[in-house]
């Protein structure tokens, strides 16, 4: 219940603050602000009530049930475990700070805008919490929607572009998945006689290679156009430029995470000899992705641009470490997800920052801040650091354990992705010189972080040092999740638990379904 | 008090931490002595320690902090051990680095970013003594690393100059690309041995590989490929002159007594597996070799004080890397610590020349200093004499002879390397003492506008005294065979077997290093000192050659045009991304089908029938003729 | 009846259809034009009487009666519209109703 | 005819009453106001009579008529349908000085007509339930006599029209020829007997399909939609794309399952083809259309092809998921078109995409209903359009027809463009000039209502499908 409860909790927030700027506009922001907060409040003492050491081997936390949509097998069945708690804490931890981004930047609109934002927060968390494919779909597409609002209304210059864009690479990708999932359905259910968009139910699915490979597709494609892989990256870097602040910071930290989470939670253990016999395929996308992001994030001259691009060059490791297919790539994945979420959207954040002083984002125009903004440019080099892989930060421990574990299933693939960590330093180092360092060309002048821009970045910062000194309890947290998507060779034996936890479910939808209707 | 170990390093952090924390908020005599003083802590730290640890007589100690991360197979912990070797690299690091600090709070006295300095500084510190105290491989790679960072930020420390921050990023970059070999050679590491703690590793070592294992010379390179990259070796070695942009303590600490040679500290640590490879060990000694050559003659050429200085550096890291070539590690570790403490006067002292002259870095722009800063002289010319092994007297004498004679006596030692080593020495000599006579002699051709003060003068007397003395703990068995240091490391590190019946050839090598070095100050003297228009005369005769070196061998242009300019051109000309036009082109054929379909849509009543009719017979010629 | 054989009835339906086709397409004036439908119409009329004597059942001679009822009708509102067009086009030529394009 | 078939034909006896009622009603006095309201209240009676129907009664009026549950659950979409559109006509029609009370007759007779077609078992109820209704619709098209613009429309809707009429009644003439039946049921079981299909059938067949294509507005006899639609009022307009449509989809799915088309292949190639054709042209030509109704337009002719995808489907899932389909379809259209006529003035209708710019900071909840429709055409989920292209794709997938559920995907993604092209100029900071002017408060709120209701049904079977999807499932039997 607590699991449908935040969603409500999120949607309801967004139509109240919707309503509430007509009164007062702060007021609407803190509405905003609290609901946020007191979802994340909930996610953490969840953590906190689990344990925080999480070395439990049951990977379901929570699980609700409801019945939605019984003439198709489709229920409201949203469940969590330790990778959607991680996601969800760093989705509302996120969510806390793209209200707080926006206090200043968002000045028309503003009951409008906090609707969406609080929807797109409510549909990340639904897609990271469904475990039906149907509703998966469903909160996949709800979370566009509101993001293209962001995107179009609150954007920059080229706005329009930016959104459209972004909708439609997304919504195309998803429309196969969807085809995907309607076919894993009626092939699940022709074999058990249950239809049901289940995860638990399809997870046992047999499939012939060939119709294993092809379904596969429909769901990866969806998963790599939002990572994104390279050569589906375009719109990325428009939307991401375009975005206000507090869209890149969701964009880059939650929206591209969904991607991954697909990849690990659906993927993987679904299909796992289709995704095996990709995965050179994959790992050499991720490869590509690697060089190509760091290589096109280097001539950038829009500061926004150049961090998009870093993106792609990032989220390559994470394709490079889920088709590695072991424990300790995935882990470098799980962890990528979550530090670069941060120190992205940190990056993001300090884009809006100086935005908001000087009104451009052209980094040739910029140079020399250190010496007004020392506070800021410390915090930039952290982030910059944490993007170009220091040990230490948290990106490390997540680029590192990838790269080694990637290196059991591709030698060269790992040599070559190691090596895109001097181009990560090459873009990187650019950021600092061009925006921090050098000279002041046009004499900006300007004023340090303020208290509300502290209390966005001095948390960040946090996050990511403790990310790269301990992190253990994130990786124990998604270690049993890990584990299920690692093995996924024996997974009809979790499937077979999966079915027995779920007997009292499926036998309703057999009664329901055999007396009503027949798919002959 | 060894239970303290771990203090060591975290002092140096705490002092970076509430440096950066308070920014510059702090009056500069505030933060200096949280900034020196943390250094000072640690170092009276280090004593106390390494007292313990001497008295304990054992043979190492572990403390382990916390567990780092754990995942798989892996499992790593923020942990540090402490052995011989880790002492010796602390302890310089510490009071060098000290020493440094002290001498940094009157250079950087009148800069800005003080309290920015110092925070970096300490950072170093800490970076670096996670380094050499990290117990397994991925923590050193985090001191690594961190080191990279300090050096990144303190070459670019006055950031405003463009060429500074090129520096900088030249530096890191560089670096980087040797840390990618090394990388690697973790990850082969560990799938080699399911685990990346360095004792661990090396004791399996042996058991697991024979002498030559192929895994093992490949690991063997690998490891090498990082430390030649931060140890400023041939390929790598380009980007070390330029670092010269950041402050003179920085070029001590940093480019000279600690960060540079992590790369010896790396190959030292790990010499179990050089041991069982040969090859890359062989290579180690050539790489070394052919360094300390082509870096020799670039100091040669070069007219800015510091860049000789760094030259010189790139030379004797050169022979620390043969000495480990011909399997003497001690020998290379006692190099290391003689070379820390000349290489950082030099350093130091040139620093404050170059303040005295509103920092005037051409020598040729110098001149005639010895009566007007005779402190700096004095010292400087103890740690030339040092650098060019004058022999007997000077630390580096020792220090360098060792490892000319274990070239040469050494089971993997030969002609080859003895010579360049040989060739080394005279051209170190020439190179030392044309920087002391241009600096020095001759008439003054600037003016002096600040006479160092006490917190410059005595670290540079300290660190004199230790130039001096600081051999007479290592000598030769021709003189008097006392074997402190290496006796304190042999139970780590092994003895270097001799050739069969060489050892009656040591007075005679000792001789013509002797020999050799004198000759070059000789000839130094008549060049530079005696006939000064005979050496601008053969700088004209062999112009060509002399610019060539003066560029350092031209390393810049070619990685300029093999690895930088494609680079650079390829991203600037996607810059727009190709790939869009892709999706760009989709979107225009889909427009040119708009307007073409739009077309039909004409208004006219009877195109209208006529396209029913058309679909009417389309369909009746489909329904009768077509059977599918 | 059974003397004329039933495919020639229907040819000779279809081909007037043919006709007040053609006629539709070539035709520019809208009252001409539909004067091609209704003999389009008719034609098909004629094919359900056809149809209707082939089975002998009064089926197709209804239908034709409904046919041209609605013929009628349509004529009705057809000469109506067509006077609204000539009020306000001052010609009867179809191509003139253009207006609405793209 | 018994007692007990008249008895069944209630629901029409009693729109042809009120048709009657309200001519004799104008023949006393004109009054907007009381023929609206007998109009409404004639078709809600009717509703109401009509769900006292079972749908799993089954009712057979012979020769020409058959009261099925899906006959009773199309009348029932049609007469909703038809009160929608009479609703929203109130506000439209008050505005305009015209003689407005005629209207109600022709929209009744039509949906009249509408009834008789989906019911219709026998070529002559066809012929006569398409002819009442079309006739009626030339006169509604043409019904702003002041425009220069309906008149056009209403002469090639009318020419068109008759000609694809033509075509049909000769379709039927043929097959009629060769099978000496015009009921469904007999021409079924004259092919069944006959082992193979003589080619006069085929053509006749062939001919058909043109008349119903053309009602259907697909590919390639979908040339009058766009004229039609931006020419009619816009009430009409949202008439004709779901009434008219909406009613031939019933009558070739009823006719088709009696005859049960899926085992001709050709005939399935036919309906492939022009499937592919009506999603693509009609999604393409809709790209940059700078007219809403024209847009509209060309949305329907694809999303005509996305409902052939279900009908070609077939099988019983097939069937459910183009009722679906038309139900949100329905609904959708209704809400486009309503927001459309009630942002219409007196000159001309809200009609270029300018009029739109900036909407949602004037009027944010009628931009808010229409962004809502739109996104429901699109396909977008917590709508019902999301619910219906899932059906379809379900449908499409569960008998493997892969080319076309890609094909619809590709489309819907074409169609995404211009549907959030709409959208974003809603949403656009600046804001058009254009204001319509003020009537009376009540007919506001009654167009309020109307778009509320939409908007809620909208929303409320995209998230909870499961009532609709039942009543679905048990009219399709």
């Amino acid at each position: 219940m607590l699991l449908a409860l935040l969603i409500l909790l999120l949607m309801a927030g967004g139509i109240a603050s919707g309503f509430l700027a007509r009164v007062s506009h702060a007021a609407c922001r803190w509405l905003a602000l609290i609901t946020v907060t007191i979802a994340f409040a909930i996610i953490v003492s969840v953590w906190i009530d689990e344990g925080l050491s999480m070395t439990q081997t049951d990977s379901w936390l929570r699980d609700l049930y409801i019945p939605w949509i019984p003439s198709f097998g489709i229920a409201f069945h949203l469940a969590m475990d330790g990778l959607s708690l991680l996601m969800l804490a760093l989705t509302f931890f996120l969510g806390i700070l793209a209200v707080l981004v926006s206090w200043k930047e968002i000045q028309y609109r503003v009951g409008f805008f906090h609707f969406n934002l609080l929807w797109v927060v409510a549909g990340i968390t639904g897609v990271f919490l469904t475990m039906d494919l149907f509703l998966f779909y469903f909160f996949w597409e709800v979370m566009l929607i509101p993001m293209y609002f962001l995107i179009g209304i609150w954007g920059h210059e080229n706005k329009q572009y930016a959104a459209y864009k972004f909708f439609i690479f997304t919504q195309a990708s998803g429309l196969l998945m969807l085809l995907s999932i309607l076919a894993l359905y009626f092939i699940h259910g022709e074999q058990t006689g249950i239809y049901s968009f289940d995860y638990f139910s399809i997870l046992g699915t047999t499939l012939s290679p060939e119709t294993g490979r092809w379904l596969m597709f429909g769901f990866l494609i969806a998963f790599i156009v939002k990572l994104p892989v390279v050569p589906l990256h375009t719109w990325l870097p428009d939307a991401h430029t375009e975005a206000p602040t507090a869209g890149s910071l969701l964009l880059a930290g939650l929206l591209l995470k969904t991607g991954a989470y697909g990849l690990i939670r659906f993927v993987l253990p679904i299909f796992p000899e289709a995704s095996a016999s990709i995965a050179p395929v994959a790992m050499l996308l991720g490869v590509v992705g690697i060089l190509y992001g760091a290589m096109q994030a280097y001539s950038q001259t829009d500061f926004k641009r150049l961090v998009a691009y870093t993106s792609v060059s990032h989220m390559g490791f994470i394709m490079l470490g889920v088709f590695a297919f072991n424990e300790l790539a995935m882990q470098g994945v799980v962890m990528q997800m979550i530090t670069h979420g941060i120190s992205t959207g940190a990056l993001f954040v300090i884009a809006g920052v100086l935005y908001e002083r000087i009104h451009t984002r052209d980094i040739l125009r910029m140079g020399g801040m250190w010496k007004k903004v020392p506070f800021m440019g410390t915090v930039a080099m952290i982030f910059v650091m944490a993007s170009l892989g220091l040990p230490g930060l948290g990106n490390f421990v997540a680029e590192f354990m990838t790269l080694i574990g990637a290196w059991q299933a591709n030698k060269l693939f790992t040599i070559i992705a190691t090596a895109g960590l001097v181009f990560a330093t090459a873009y990187s180092l650019r950021i600092m010189q061009k925006v921090f360092l050098g000279k002041n060309i046009e004499g900006h002048s300007m004023t340090d972080l303020s208290l509300r821009e502290k209390f966005i970045l001095v948390p960040l910062c946090v996050v990511i040092i403790w990310l790269g000194l301990f992190p253990q309890q994130v990786i124990n947290a998604a270690r049993p999740t890990v584990a299920n998507s690692m093995h996924a060779k024996n997974h009809t034996a979790i499937h077979q638990e999966a079915q027995t936890n779920h007997v009292k479910y499926t036998s309703a939808f057999t009664l329901e379904k055999g007396g009503s209707h027949e798919h002959e | 008090m060894i239970k303290l170990l771990w203090l060591i390093p975290t002092l140096p952090f705490l002092g970076a931490l509430i440096l950066i924390l308070t920014g510059s908020r702090l009056s500069w005599r505030i933060a200096a002595c949280i900034g020196a003083g943390s250094i000072g802590l640690a170092a009276i730290l280090t004593i106390l320690v390494g007292y313990d640890f001497l008295a304990s007589g054992k043979e190492a100690y572990l403390h382990v902090a916390w567990n780092w991360f754990q995942a798989g197979d892996l499992s790593t912990t923020f942990s540090f051990y402490l052995d011989s070797l880790s002492m010796v690299f602390i302890f310089v690091i510490t009071f060098v680095g000290f020493l440094i600090h002290i001498y940094s709070i009157e250079f950087m006295q009148e800069d800005e970013g003080f309290s920015r300095f110092f925070a970096y500084l300490n950072l170093f510190v800490c970076s670096m003594l996670i380094l050499v105290l990290a117990d397994n491989l991925v923590l050193l790679y985090l001191g690594w690393e961190g080191v990279g960072l300090c050096s990144y930020l303190l070459i670019g420390f006055w950031y405003t100059e463009e060429k500074n921050g090129y520096a900088a990023r030249k530096a890191f970059i560089i670096t980087r690309v040797g840390d990618t070999a090394m990388a690697v050679g973790l990850f082969l590491l560990f799938t080699v041995f399911h685990t990346l703690n360095i004792q661990d590793i090396l004791t399996q070592a042996p058991l697991l590989w024979t002498t030559g294992a192929s895994m093992a010379v490949v690991i063997g390179f690998l490891l090498l490929g990082g430390a030649v990259g931060k140890s400023a070796q041939l390929p790598l070695q380009t980007w070390l002159p330029d670092a010269m942009a950041g402050p003179s303590p920085v070029s001590a600490l940093i480019h000279a007594a600690t960060m540079v040679t992590a790369g010896v500290y790396l190959i030292t640590r790990m010499h179990i597996v050089y041991e069982l490879a040969p090859l890359a060990q062989l290579w180690v000694g050539i790489i070394g070799a052919i360094t300390l050559l082509i870096a020799g003659f670039s100091a040669l050429t070069q007219f800015d004080l510091k860049r000789v200085l760094a030259y010189s550096t790139i030379s004797q890291i050169g022979y620390m890397f043969l000495a480990m070539g011909v399997g003497a590690w001690s020998a290379a570790i006692f190099h290391f610590m003689i070379h820390a403490f000349f290489k950082a006067l030099l350093f130091l002292a040139a620093g404050a020349i170059i303040m005295a002259l509103h920092h005037e870095h051409d020598m040729f722009r110098m001149g005639g200093l010895k009566n007007k800063l005779p402190v700096i002289y004095w010292t400087f010319l103890i740690g030339a004499a040092s650098l060019a092994a004058l022999p007997f007297v000077t630390a580096g004498f020792y220090s360098k002879d060792q490892i000319l004679w274990l070239a040469w006596a050494g089971e993997k030692g030969n002609l080859w390397f003895f010579l360049a080593a040989l060739t080394g020495a005279v051209v170190t000599a020439v190179y030392t003492f044309r920087m002391v006579f241009i600096t020095f002699f001759g008439e003054a051709k600037t003016k002096i506008s600040h006479v160092p003060g006490m917190r410059i003068t005595v670290p540079l007397m300290v660190l004199a005294a230790l130039s001096f003395a600081g051999g007479f703990i290592e000598l030769p068995h021709t003189l008097g065979h006392f074997t402190l240091f290496s006796d304190y490391l042999s139970p780590l590190l092994p003895a270097v077997t001799l050739k069969e019946g060489i050892e009656t050839t040591e007075w005679t090598i000792q001789l013509v290093t002797a020999v050799l070095a004198l000759g070059g100050l000789y000839l130094t003297y008549i060049l530079y000192v005696k006939q000064p228009q005979l050496s601008n005369e053969i700088k004209s005769s062999t112009f060509e050659l002399h610019q060539f070196w003066f560029r350092g061998w031209d390393f810049d242009a070619l990685y300029n045009f093999v690895f930088v300019r494609p680079f650079v051109f390829l991203s600037r000309i996607n810059k727009n991304d190709v790939i869009d036009q892709f999706y760009t082109g989709l979107v225009q054929i889909t427009e040119y089908f708009n307007s073409a379909f739009v077309k039909t849509q004409n208004g006219v009543l009877r195109w209208y029938v006529m396209s029913i009719v058309v679909g009417a017979i389309l369909i009746l010629t489909i329904s009768l003729f077509v059977q599918p | 009846m059974n003397a004329l054989p039933i495919d020639m009835g229907l040819l000779l339906a279809g081909v007037l259809f043919t006709l007040g086709l053609i006629s539709v397409l070539i035709r520019r004036n809208i009252i001409f034009m539909l004067i091609s439908v209704e003999i389009m119409l008719n034609a098909a009329g004629l094919a359900f009487i056809v149809a209707g004597s082939r089975w002998a059942q009064a089926d197709g001679q209804v239908m034709f009666i409904f046919i041209l009822t609605m013929a009628a009708a349509e004529v009705s509102v057809g000469l109506a519209l067509i006077l609204q067009i000539y009020h306000q086009l001052k010609t009867l030529d179809s191509d003139a109703a253009d207006k609405m394009n793209g | 005819m018994n007692m007990n078939d008249i008895m069944s034909l209630i629901p029409l006896w009693i729109l042809s009453s009120a048709a009657i009622l309200i001519f004799f009603s104008i023949s006393i006095k004109r009054n907007h106001k009381v023929i609206f309201v007998i109009t409404v209240v004639s078709l809600l009676v009717d509703f109401f009579f009509l769900t006292s129907y079972s749908i799993k009664h089954l009712q057979p009026v012979e020769p020409l008529l058959i009261i099925d549950g899906f006959g009773v659950f199309n009348i029932g979409l049609i007469l909703l349908t038809t009160l929608v559109v009479v609703l929203i006509s109130y506000a439209y029609f008050e505005q305009r000085e015209e003689r407005k009370e005629e209207y109600y007759i022709l929209i009744i007779l039509a949906a009249l007509g509408a009834a008789i077609l989906v019911i219709s078992k026998h070529f002559a109820s066809l012929f006569l339930g398409l002819e009442i209704l079309s006739v009626s619709l030339y006169a509604l098209i043409a019904y702003l006599r002041k425009r220069e613009r309906s008149d056009e429309a209403g002469i090639k809707y009318l020419i068109l029209a008759a000609f694809s009429s033509a075509f049909l009644l000769f379709g039927m003439a043929l097959v009629y020829a060769a099978t000496g039946s015009m009921e469904f049921a007999g021409i079924a079981a004259w092919i069944t007997q006959a082992h193979e299909m003589p080619t006069i059938v085929v053509a006749g067949f062939g001919m058909m399909i043109v008349g119903v294509g053309f009602k259907l507005g697909i590919v390639p006899f979908h040339m009058w939609t766009p004229d039609v639609y931006e020419g009619s009022p816009a009430p009409v307009t949202a008439f004709i794309a779901t009434v008219s449509k909406g009613g031939m989809v019933a009558l070739l799915v009823r006719f088709f399952n009696t005859l049960n088309g899926y085992q001709y292949t050709t005939f399935m190639l036919v309906f492939t083809i022009l499937a592919i054709a009506s999603m693509f042209i009609g999604n393409i030509l809709a790209l940059r259309q700078n007219n809403v109704k024209r847009l509209l337009a060309y949305s329907s002719i694809a999303h005509l092809g996305y409902l052939l995808v279900a009908f070609l489907a077939g099988e019983k899932l097939g069937m459910e998921a183009v009722i679906f389909y038309l139900v949100a379809y329905f609904i959708t259209t209704l809400g486009a078109f309503g927001i459309l006529a009630t942002l219409s003035d007196k000159e001309r209708d809200a009609e270029l995409l300018e009029d739109y710019r900036g909407l949602l900071w004037k009027r944010p909840l009628t931009a808010i209903v229409f962004s809502a429709m739109l996104l429901s055409l699109a396909g977008i989920p917590l709508t019902a359009g999301f619910v219906g292209k899932f059906y379809v794709l379900a449908a499409g997938i569960q008998t493997h027809r892969w080319l076309l559920v890609i094909i619809l995907v590709i489309n819907s993604v074409i169609g995404l463009y211009y549907y959030i092209k709409l959208i974003a100029i809603m949403f656009d900071q600046k804001q058009a000039a254009r204001t319509s002017q003020e009537l009376h408060p009540l007919v506001y709120i009654v167009s309020s209502v109307t778009m509320a209701i939409l908007v809620l049904s909208l929303f409320w079977i995209g998230v909870n499908p499961e009532g609709m999807m039942t009543l679905i499932r048990d009219v399709v039997r």
